[in-house]
This record gives C-alpha cells, structure tokens and sequence, in this order.
C-alpha cells in the first residue's frame, strides 16, 4: 500500500515499472488493474492551456492511506498504488494513477475503481483551470458509476 | 481555547486568507461557530465541506483546545 | 482499435507506451483503464511450472476484434488495445493486456472490463499447465462480475 | 460437398487430429453430423462447442459446402 503525492511530472508506466519490480512478484497476483487519469486540453469545447492542483497536505496522504486500507479489508489484494499529482499542471500530464495487484480479477477491478471513484468524491484536491477566458476553480467532480457518459 | 483554521481553494481566495488562528472562551464549541469567529460571520456557503484535524466533519461536530480546523469547497481531485 | 496475438514474451508497460505514442494524445483521452493478467506460479496451491497456450488462428482475432468493435459502440472510446499472449509462458510473464483510452472514466472502467469479461468467455484461447503432478488442460474461466474471490 | 472440421486443445488431443477434410452427399447438413462424420460417431462432450467459419454455432446449424467447423472445449484465455 503506497500513496503518493508528486509536484512533479510522473511517467505512469515507469513509476508501475519501478513499483513492480521494488514490491511485487509479478508470477504471484495474477491480475493487475490500472487507471490513469490525464489532464485534457479542453473541457467542454473551452481550451484549457495549464492546470493548477491544490491539496490539504497531511489530509490528502492520511484520505488516501485509508482509502487503500478500506479497500484492503474488502478485496484479497497484494499491493495498490495511488500517485497524485499537485502543483502546476500542462495538458497530456499524467494527473492521478491506481493500481491494484491481486491474485484475482474481480477483486483487481473492483477495488481499482473504488479507490478511483473514492479519490474523486472524497480526497481533498482541488484544480483551478487557466483557460482563455480566464482562471476557474473546477466546482464539482461528475459521479462515476452512474451511465456511460460521466466524466 | 485556541485553534487552528485553514481555508482551501476558491474559499481560501474569497476570503483572502490561507490559515489563522483563532481564540475563543470555552473550551468546546461546533465547527459552525469557528467559521462565524474566523470569517466575521460571513455567510456559509450552502456546498462548504470542513474537517476537524484532517478527517470530514460536519457544522455541529464538537471542537476542542488545539484542534485544526479546514473549509473548503467540493472536491475536484483525480 | 488494435488486436495483437504474440508469441513473444511481452512488457505490457513498454507496449502502452509504445501505443501511446504512436496513436495517441493523452491530452484528449483522460481516461485509460488497463488490465494485465500474468501468469502465476500455483493454481489452487499446486506448483505451475510452465504453461502452453493455444489458441485457434483467425477466429480469435476476428472474435477480439468484434469485442473490441462492440464496446466502441457501447461507450465513446478513442482507442483500445488487446494484446495476448500464444505459446510457452513462463511464470511472472503477462498473458493478456487490455487497455482502453476514453475522455470519461466511467467508460474506460467499463469497456476495460466489459472486453475482458468477454475475452474470458468467449475468446478462443486454452490453457494448459505444466504441474509437478503432469499437464493439465485448464478446464473452464471462472466469471468475472460475480463477487470478490473469483479468479 | 466437402468441409474442414478442426478440433482444438483436448478435443484435438483426445481424438489425436487437428484438422480434417470431411466428404458428404447433399448440399447442407447440421454441425452435429458435421461431428458424428469427422469422429466416427464418437460421443460429443456435453460442454463442446462449435463455430462455423470462425463463428460460434450451435450443433444444429446449417453446414454448406465449403464451410471451416471447429469443434473445441470451454476457452480459457486471459
């Protein structure tokens, strides 16, 4: 269980390189479930040029462990993963990654996306976006399991 | 009693302020009456999401001597 | 929409990366949810020291190809990948990589999932172990969506 | 008319052959005789299942001249 916090551009398929080869035998968990969330260049047709991510220091790491043990307790998992990142963001960057290790499917998906969905409805992270008509604070994120069109 | 409140995000530009500390008598009050003390009662707004020391609580949540206190907006993380 | 059957030994993050950069901008997409599957080194306890794949050529990439298709039709996806593993594997090594790229993180959980599930039941691969106790043809997939200890 | 019948995994292992040309009289027939002609007549697995020219069929699903029949065991990729 790792959670981190980066003010610096991350490389998500390094950073689960890195985690597997550290912490995992990759011929024990059998399934690995990931999501990546990456800064878009637009939202809703407006052209975003930057990103700013702001945080509650000590909350954001404390929210997050517990997110990760919430999910250990309900998932037979081996390992999970949360970067985050903060600071000043540019389109394309890497925003959040979740990984779950398990030596099962279900439990891999489903725990990824819980975390996932946890993170955005209860981690204190707040984007401000620079748009051309000027910055604005991001007001609410969009439920995720609730059609096929949210964000 | 003393305590410690942090504003975040659009709250924190509102009010021009990040973190203060704030004295009251007593020693227990709510989460309401911090915000009242640190804003000069400004008007709550209707989504603010606030914590006492870094786990969610609501207005009428109890406040203790030393205790961190946060509002912020909804969050917009992942 | 791209479908790759490999007898090599694949690194599933070297081959999102390699994707990424071919076909994709993350500074549109958002979203990407990805699976691996690795092959373990137990089944039920009982050591696996090898593993053969075979598959039946033509129709499990008409099949992967046709899942791939209906999940575009099911959700707004940008691209995905299914990358699968024929042949000897060893333990540690990935069997099968899916990953799908959307601006809406609902539906790259979704399809993710939804072409997995699929590839599962349907996909014409077969498994068989190399036991201390001899070779095993796998006998049957275990369902995906049906609880928290499935495989 | 004249089609292919393969056989996949222990189906291929336990009837020792992967893929055979199958003569008939007439212009169609059902995947099921498809298998009784290719096998001897050996008895069909209760989990079999069949496709025709790379498409799941059901056992009895119309045959033409020409067509690919694979018969194989419940898959088990990913």
């Amino acid at each position: 269980m790792t959670v981190e916090i980066t003010a610096e551009s991350f490389d998500p398929y390094a950073r689960l390189r890195d985690f597997q080869q550290q912490r995992l035998n990759s011929a024990q968990y059998g399934a690995e479930a990931v999501f990546v969330g990456y800064m878009r260049d637009q939202n809703n047709g407006v052209p975003v040029s930057a990103m700013t991510l702001e945080h509650y220091p000590g909350m954001t790491e404390q929210h997050l462990e517990a997110i990760s043990a919430s999910a250990a307790t309900q998932w037979p998992l081996q390992q999970s993963l949360i970067v985050h990142r903060i600071g000043n963001i540019q389109p394309g960057e890497a925003i959040v990654l979740v990984a779950v290790w398990s030596a099962h499917r279900a439990a891999a998906f489903d725990a990824c996306r819980y975390i996932m969905e946890d993170l955005k409805a209860k981690a204190p992270f707040w984007k401000k976006e620079q748009r051309v008509d000027g910055e604005r604070w991001v007001e609410q994120n969009t439920p995720g399991y609730t059609g096929k069109n949210q964000d | 009693m003393t305590v410690t409140v942090k504003f975040f995000a659009s709250l924190r530009e509102q009010l021009g302020q990040h973190e203060i500390q704030v004295d009251l008598d007593g020693s227990e009050c709510t989460v309401q009456e911090i915000w009242r003390r640190a804003t000069e009662a400004k008007q709550l707004p209707a989504n603010v999401l606030a914590s006492i020391n870094m786990a969610y609580a609501k207005l009428d949540a109890p406040v203790h001597d030393g205790d961190e206190i946060a509002f912020f907006p909804p969050v917009t993380g992942g």
